[in-house]
């Protein structure tokens, strides 16, 4: 059997790998006719990303958010649903772990930092849930509902920290007054602080090595327990897990409320190791990374991993690229649009490069039912 | 039978082949004009696909086709419209938020000078039709509030619309009441003698000798027979249709029945379109029997299965497993706790899971047992050791327990699921068409392994719409007939004559 | 149709779309004011070079500068930043290679940003807008032996090696509510601003409507700060146009727009309708806006400037020089000129002008703005 | 006869909406109300005149969803195609500053519609040809026009003029109505009389019966001759080119100048007001006005300087909405039946 996986392993690889050199081709196709040098852009990038230890610290530190939102995008992928609402999640995860993060001052780290981060993750868990219910019980498309919520999301995370206005208006429960006019929260405690491993100018911090673990949680859950099998056989055959005795309706709330855990904990985590406070423009395209990075990976945990690791690497390496060559880092999110496009649609892949379809090899694509 | 005047349609040798099926094996076919054809066969028979390819919506893999004499090349529905053939589909195509008008003009619109839609002369011309061949329709209703006869009418008429002079009907009786059925074929016969020549599919026998001409049967794809009404019988045509080459005898002891273990009272169910599809249907079964359903697909048995295994809510009535009521309980109550088994009809819908392995689709509704299941974590040497030894025990035919389940051979797919099924401790054994599309070895197989449940004790529910395997397994056969049973009949007096009249729906003693 | 249909169209889209920017971006130096001219071509100068240039030579004066979430060309204060990073160059005469920028994409990013000037040994970073003050003030603690000048920071807790450029945004304000008050006609002005969730908008706000007040007690002022998080509030130039029109639509006829593009959007606006033979007024912000936005030149009396390069300059300099000064560092307000308009205005407005600026700067004016403390 | 379009109950609701807005509208303006009570600060005509022009863009971009979803392919993408077309439109204006401002502006709006019409097709092609999912294919478009305008977009090209109104003779001196609808830039006028044609392109005409057609049972369209898959390919660009003048309003008619991420959710909002308006044209159009009236009041409170309520939870209605109408709380809506699925002449079997 040995060489039978072999092969396995390396035609799951394959279209992985294409569409990525297949998106650095095209993207440096788009810098050549807009006049910037490619190879002195990826160099940049590469040295960025790898060329110094700032540059992997950077890395690492941008690995994590991107990590847990695609975890987060895939473990819902998994049961057949598309969340588009990591944003959403990720910005309630980031609301709640600020509120425990500023408050309770006395608290000694080791409670502090998990309260902070487990209020992140309920944050997100209840945002997540809303549409899993929502789907369950009006047949509302998890879509439609959470891009909307995302959208909800960011308004009430931006009340929370309003400073108020000049004309009456009541400043946010979150907001600092010490910040004056500025909309933020004030800065988290000493003790809700996520430790450093490797302290400034580095700033890495031990929350990578939780997205780390929650790799190996997650696919512990997916593969391991009889829960990953549920959301998995939901997400596979729906007419199938209802004969199996699975109760959709509550796998389908669980899936999207352990997606909005996970994103709720990126959140959490990048408020409490790196932000150190809440402002409204802390909130990024993490949610539609998060579906690259799920799609790039294959939905599997370990898969989801590499290539969080991969769009950390490209975001990383933006600033040095853009200060060694002068392109504009707005390229790398060309290329993440190019990657997501040949990652979601194999048959571009096979027709670029005429590889044939093999019979028992399934779509790397997850099944997402519409309107059902 | 060949005549000097042309045919107005001629099918030659065709052939048609799906991926790992022959739909149709060499079929010919002629039609005169003026003439009503039925084309009578089983489900799966081909008569569908043939009338696709009429149709143009397949392109035959082999085979010609002649419409009035001339060869017709058809590369779309819009080729055979051109040639003045309509047909009247079994899922009638008709956008249901759309009015009739629309409905009927879609594709052969009529449009004013300013290039609007000129639904004021489709109306006219719609209500002369319905006048000229007495098919009522109001042409500003929309197709969603309308009954179902009156939705067949107007896909008549959208065939008329388009200056149909073949008419195919496929199948346009299973879904009308009685009285409806008599309308349409009044329609039919008015039809007929405006020199309309129609193809009219069923597996009626009633139906067909009724109101058709010419009798042709189709089994496995092939043309079997070509009978008149005169000619024929109910008899005839039944064994015609059905078959005698394949009759699979199994050995089996005389059965001893003990308690109830299934009793189902009055049960009443809807479709997935939302009509009535069993209307009060009881009966037991007992230990160490097997009560045999046979009818005609789609007269309910779907449904029937469905609500007992709680895939789809009963509407009123009980099931009673093992004495206690299981009416619309979880699914996983009837298959755990009511210690129940059930092979399901579609297995690619239900029973399997194509891309999970083998060893996972064995454990697919027990993976939360011991030893598959300790607490919420998954033992996955457990699930493989129980896929090694059901794999030998089964003899399902896979290059090992962690192949995807969706690449073995459909014979060994069902093995799969009859290996899952029928390896844990059950009282009760419900097996819907346990053995369709599979080979004759793998039929055997599962036959065999039926008939040694019974042996053991366990109360099976065999619903199949093989006569065949029916008369060879089952202890007693209930015959279904519009989600109603008609009669249950004990396998000695059972003949495959009157088990095919009842499947027909013509009781017992009753003329026909 | 199936063969290459993708490829063609991708090739076709991209080309087009990417060769119309190129020859757009080429039309606009022979239309845009020549004073414009060094920053359009800084732009793209240090992409070139960079790739080329060998990388050291002797021992170097090097000053890096990273914008707030925006271009380095914005036409507002992160470019009036660069130029002063070049006028200090001129002075000192550094190369191009000796000044370097980077544009920030992501809030998150600033820290990073700084970092790449200091992993290659920058003596000099500037760091424009005020949301770059936590991640200055940090890079700042980290690394004593690197002179930071931030743009808009005020200094709370001042560092030898940290100077906040700051400026009386009040006093602009001022100015400029004076003026407006005086050219109004119908009794209502307006003003159109980024957002009240930063100070110096505050302080214009403030300062304005005070100085028009002390003008023409009665005036009516409509002014309004965009309802958008930071993120969006200087990028929504449809917002600021909108709002303009309705400030119009409600009798304003002078509209001051403060507050980057959203501000721009408003001055396009106003523009429009005096095209159109109204009789209104804008009044720009920042910089001055004559030389920033063209398509304004039918309404812009004048603007309210921070005067940003002249400050950055200065700084710079001083740090070269070895005696840069930590801490707060108060640059130049003032109103732009009024190019076309030096006939419209009337000289005993801008002898009231004159005047005003005065008691401004001997303190003898009071504009009422004195935030928090 | 009945007409054979039945407005759907949200759809009613909205457009409701829309006209007691107008009707209130008049009434307000025309009576002797002091210019600073409550009733003209929410029906002002100022306040009815950015209503409008915050209306437009989002009628546009529902517009575009609804030819692409009428047919059965679902486009979450209108963001990106505006974006598209806002681009392009700017680029071309810029190209052509040196022509007389007119022809200038209608290249400008070619381009845009071109653009959108480029963005439309990639998308059909990925949905129908390389059968990627329709929602991540959208996604794809609003990640490419994000990032691919931000990498061109150059600040120091400036566009030089806009689109200014236009009065209509006589109808533009009428009291209020006049003041509101009658004197207005062309893409304003467009967008109206757009959503009119649209409706009657629906349901009146042999392309519209057919579109519906293929995205309600693609089947049945199929088995009477229709090329399904054409008809897709051709609304989805079609929706495409409309979301691109949606972008060109932005750029050629609104501002005059292109900004990064311009668009600013627009799409999104597009897209609620297709659904809360129940795919119907006038429905959307209603929405769309709901919400462009939502952000006008808002305005208009703060230009009072009256408000108090936290602006966050104004902003958010539009969204709210759009939830509570997906989850049928307001009588259901009903997208097309056979909307985000493949479809394939050939049947595999029986």
């Amino acid at each position: 059997m040995g060489n039978f996986s072999l092969r396995r392993l390396f035609r799951s690889l394959l279209i992985p790998i294409l569409a990525v050199i297949t998106a650095l081709i095209v993207g440096a196709v788009i810098m050549w006719l807009a006049g910037d040098n490619p190879i002195a852009a990826y160099k940049g990038l590469f040295q960025g990303a790898f060329g110094s230890a700032r540059g992997w610290a950077t890395t690492i530190r941008k690995w994590s958010p991107l990590l847990l939102t695609g975890l987060s995008v895939a473990i819902a992928f998994q049961a057949g649903l598309f969340n588009i609402g990591a944003s959403g999640q990720f910005m309630m995860g980031t609301i709640f772990s600020v509120w425990v993060g500023i408050n309770f001052a006395d608290m000694p780290a080791i409670i502090h930092v998990p309260l902070a981060i487990s209020a992140g993750i309920l944050g997100g868990l209840l945002w997540g849930a809303i549409p899993g219910i929502l789907k369950v019980t009006t047949g509302a498309h998890e879509v439609i509902t959470t891009i909307m919520l995302n959208y909800i999301a960011a308004l009430f995370a931006g009340w929370t920290v309003y400073a108020g206005g000049s004309q009456g208006q009541k400043p946010g429960p979150l907001w600092d007054p010490a910040a004056k006019a500025i909309s933020q929260t004030p800065p988290v405690v000493e003790s809700a602080r996520i430790p450093f491993i490797f302290g400034p100018p580095y700033r890495v911090h031990w929350g990578i090595a939780l997205a780390i673990i929650t790799i190996f949680v997650m696919a512990w859950i997916i593969y391991k327990t009889t829960i990953g099998f549920e959301l998995r056989t939901v997400g596979q055959n729906f007419k199938a897990s209802k004969y199996a005795g699975i109760r959709v309706g509550w796998t389908i709330i669980l899936a999207m409320m352990l997606a909005g855990a996970l994103a709720g904990m990126a959140g959490a985590i990048e408020t409490l190791g790196v932000n150190f406070k809440f402002a409204p423009e802390f909130g990024g395209s993490v949610g539609f990374d998060g579906i690259t990075v799920a799609l790039l990976g294959q939905t599997n945990p370990f898969g989801v991993g590499l290539a969080a690791f991969f769009l950390a690497s490209l975001a990383a390496g933006g600033a040095k690229m853009q200060f060694d060559s002068g392109v504009s880092s707005d390229i790398i999110q060309v290329i993440n649009a190019l990657l997501l496009a040949f990652v979601a649609a194999p048959a571009i892949i096979r027709y670029i490069y005429r590889i044939r379809k093999s019979p028992e090899e399934q779509e790397t694509t997850p099944k997402i039912s519409w309107g059902g | 039978m060949s005549k000097d005047n042309i045919p107005v349609l001629e099918v030659k040798h065709i052939t048609k082949r799906f991926p790992g099926v022959i739909a149709n094996d060499d079929v010919n076919l002629t039609l005169q004009k003026g003439e009503i054809l039925a084309l009578l066969g089983e489900n799966g028979a081909g008569k569908s696909t043939l009338m696709n390819i009429i149709y143009g919506l397949y392109k035959p893999t082999e085979g010609e086709i002649y419409v009035n004499g001339k060869k017709a090349e058809m590369h779309s529905p819009k080729d055979a419209i051109a040639l003045g053939i309509g047909m009247v589909h079994q899922h009638f195509q008709l956008v249901p938020v759309m009015t009739v008008a629309e409905n009927i003009m879609l594709g052969a619109e009529s449009v004013k000078k300013n290039g609007l839609l000129d639904i004021k002369k489709v109306s006219k011309e719609i209500s002369e039709l319905s006048h000229r061949y007495h098919l009522d329709v109001d042409p500003s209703a929309k197709v969603e509030d309308l009954p179902v006869g009156v939705q067949q009418r107007v896909e008549i008429i959208k065939a008329l619309y388009r200056e149909a002079e073949i008419l195919i009907l496929d199948e346009p009786t299973a879904v009308l009441t009685p009285q409806e059925i008599e309308g349409l074929f009044e329609i039919m016969k008015r039809l007929q003698a405006q020199g309309k020549s129609i193809i009219f599919i069923s597996h009626k026998l009633k139906e067909v000798l009724y109101i058709s001409d010419r009798i042709v049967v189709l089994r496995g794809g092939k043309v079997v027979g070509e009978t008149t009404p005169q000619d024929a019988t109910q008899e005839k045509l039944a064994a015609m249709m059905v078959g005698r080459e394949v009759i699979l005898t199994v050995d089996k002891a005389p059965p001893s029945p003990g308690n109830v273990v299934l009793e189902v009272k009055n049960l009443k169910a809807k479709s997935d379109l939302g009509e009535m599809a069993l209307n009060g249907v009881s009966f037991q079964v007992r230990e160490g029997e097997i009560l045999g359903v046979a009818g005609v697909q789609g007269n309910g048995q779907t449904e029937l299965v469905e609500v007992i295994t709680s895939l789809k809510k009963a509407e009123d009535g009980q099931v009673i497993i093992s004495g206690e009521d299981m009416t619309n309980a979880s699914p996983r109550t009837i298959t755990q706790k009511g210690q129940s088994s059930h092979v399901p009809e579609d297995r690619h819908a239900y029973g399997m899971v194509s891309t999970y392995s083998v060893a996972d689709n064995l454990v697919l509704n027990i993976y939360n047992l011991p030893p598959f299941a300790k607490g919420i974590t998954i033992n996955r040497p457990a699930i493989i050791k129980h896929a090694e030894e059901l794999i030998k025990e089964f003899d399902v035919r896979t290059p090992g327990p962690l192949t995807p389940g969706g690449s073995l051979s459909g014979g060994n797919q069902q093995k799969m699921v009859v290996a899952r099924e029928f390896s844990r401790p059950i009282k009760l054994l419900i097996a819907a068409q346990p053995t369709r599309g599979i080979d004759v070895g793998s039929i055997e197989f599962i036959h065999n392994q039926i008939v040694s449940k019974r042996d053991e004790g366990v109360a099976v529910l065999l619903v199949s719409s093989e006569l065949d395997e029916i008369m060879a397994l089952s202890d007693r056969i209930a015959v279904m007939y519009k989600g109603e049973i008609i009669d249950i009949v004990p396998r000695e007096e059972a003949t495959r004559e009157n088990i095919g009249l009842l499947m027909a729906g013509v009781k017992r003693g009753e003329k026909v | 149709m199936r063969k290459s249909t993708l490829f063609i169209l991708l090739a076709l889209l991209l080309v087009s779309v990417v060769a119309l920017s190129a020859c757009g971006g080429k039309a606009t130096p022979t239309q845009a004011p020549a004073e414009e001219k060094p920053a359009a071509e800084a732009t793209q100068a240090p992409a070139v070079e960079a790739t080329e240039a060998p990388a050291m030579e002797k021992k170097e004066f090097k000053v890096g500068l990273v914008t707030d979430v925006g271009r380095i060309n914005d036409r507002s204060f992160n470019q009036s930043a660069w130029e002063g990073v070049k006028m200090a160059a001129d002075k000192l005469g550094l190369t191009e290679n000796d000044i370097k920028y980077i544009e920030t994409k992501d809030a998150k990013d600033y820290a990073d940003n700084i970092n790449q000037f200091v992993e290659n040994g920058y003596n000099v970073i500037i760091s424009v807008g005020f949301a770059l003050g936590d991640a200055t003030h940090q890079a700042a603690t980290e690394n004593p032996d690197i002179m930071f000048i931030g743009v808009d920071q005020f200094q709370a807790d001042p560092l030898p090696n940290y100077a906040g450029l700051i400026f009386p945004e009040d006093k602009a304000g001022y100015l400029a509510g004076v003026l407006a008050a005086s050219l109004d006609k119908t009794g209502t002005i307006a003003a159109v601003l980024g957002t009240d969730l930063v100070p110096p908008v505050v302080a214009f706000k403030e300062g304005y409507e005070a100085g028009a007040k002390a003008t023409k007690p009665d005036i009516k002022l409509i002014s309004t700060y965009h309802p958008g998080e930071l993120s969006q509030a200087f990028v929504d130039p449809e917002w600021g146009a909108a709002t303009a029109k309705q400030a119009m639509d409600q009798g304003a006829d002078v509209v001051f727009g403060a507050g980057g593009m959203t501000g721009n959007g408003a001055l396009q606006e106003v523009a429009a309708a005096a095209e159109a033979g109204k009789e209104v007024y804008c009044i720009g912000v920042d910089t001055d806006q004559w030389e920033t936005l063209p398509a304004a030149h039918p309404c812009l009396v004048s603007s309210a400037m921070k005067l940003i390069t002249p400050g950055v300059a200065e700084l710079i300099t001083k740090a070269a020089a070895g005696d840069f000064p930590g801490g707060n560092y108060v640059g130049d307000v003032g109103l732009a000129p009024f190019h076309d308009f030096e006939d419209k205005v009337p000289q005993d407005v801008k002898d009231l002008l004159a005047k005003t600026k005065e008691g401004l700067l001997d303190g003898s004016i009071d504009t009422g703005y004195h935030p928090g403390g | 006869m009945s007409s054979p379009t039945r407005f759907k109950k949200t759809s009613l609701i909205a457009l409701a909406i829309a006209i007691v807005l107008i009707i209130v509208g008049i009434v307000v303006n025309l009576l002797p109300i002091p210019d600073d009570s409550m009733w003209r600060v929410l029906f002002g005509v100022s306040t009815l005149n950015f209503t409008l022009r915050a209306t437009v863009p989002l009628a546009l971009g529902a517009m575009a969803g609804i030819l692409c979803e009428r047919t059965g392919i679902i486009n979450i993408g209108i963001e990106g195609m505006m974006l598209a077309g806002a681009y392009a439109g700017f680029v071309a204006k810029v190209a052509t500053n040196s022509w007389p401002l007119m022809p200038s502006l209608l290249f400008g709006v070619a381009a845009a519609l071109l653009a959108g019409a480029a963005m439309g097709y990639i998308h059909a092609l990925f949905s129908i040809k390389f059968k990627m999912d329709q929602i991540i294919s959208g996604t794809f478009l609003i990640l490419l026009a994000g990032g691919l305008t931000a990498y061109l977009f150059n600040p120091d090209m400036v566009a030089e003029g806009k689109f200014s109104p236009i009065a209509i003779p006589f109808l533009s001196k009428i009291p209020v109505i006049g003041d509101i609808f009658f004197n207005n830039p062309p893409i304003t006028y467009t967008a109206l009389i757009l959503v009119a044609i649209l409706h009657v392109a629906l349901f009146h005409t042999k392309w519209g019966l057919r579109s519906r057609a293929a995205g309600e049972h693609p089947r049945a369209a199929d088995t009477v001759g229709i090329n399904v898959n054409f008809y897709r390919y051709m609304n989805t660009t079609l929706g495409g080119m409309v979301a691109g003048l949606a972008g060109g309003f932005l750029v050629l008619e609104a501002v005059g100048q292109f900004q990064e991420g311009m668009t600013a959710g627009r799409g999104f909002i597009s897209l609620a007001a297709m659904i809360f308006g129940n795919w119907m044209p006038f429905g959307a159009l209603g929405a769309a006005t709901l919400f462009g009236y939502t952000q006008g009041v808002q305005n208009a409170l703060l230009l009072a300087g009256v408000v108090n309520i936290p602006r966050h939870f104004i902003s958010m209605l539009p969204y709210l909405v759009t939830i509570i109408a997906v989850a049928g709380f307001v009588g259901r809506v009903r997208p097309p039946a056979a909307e985000g699925k493949v479809y394939e002449t050939e049947g595999s079997s029986e």
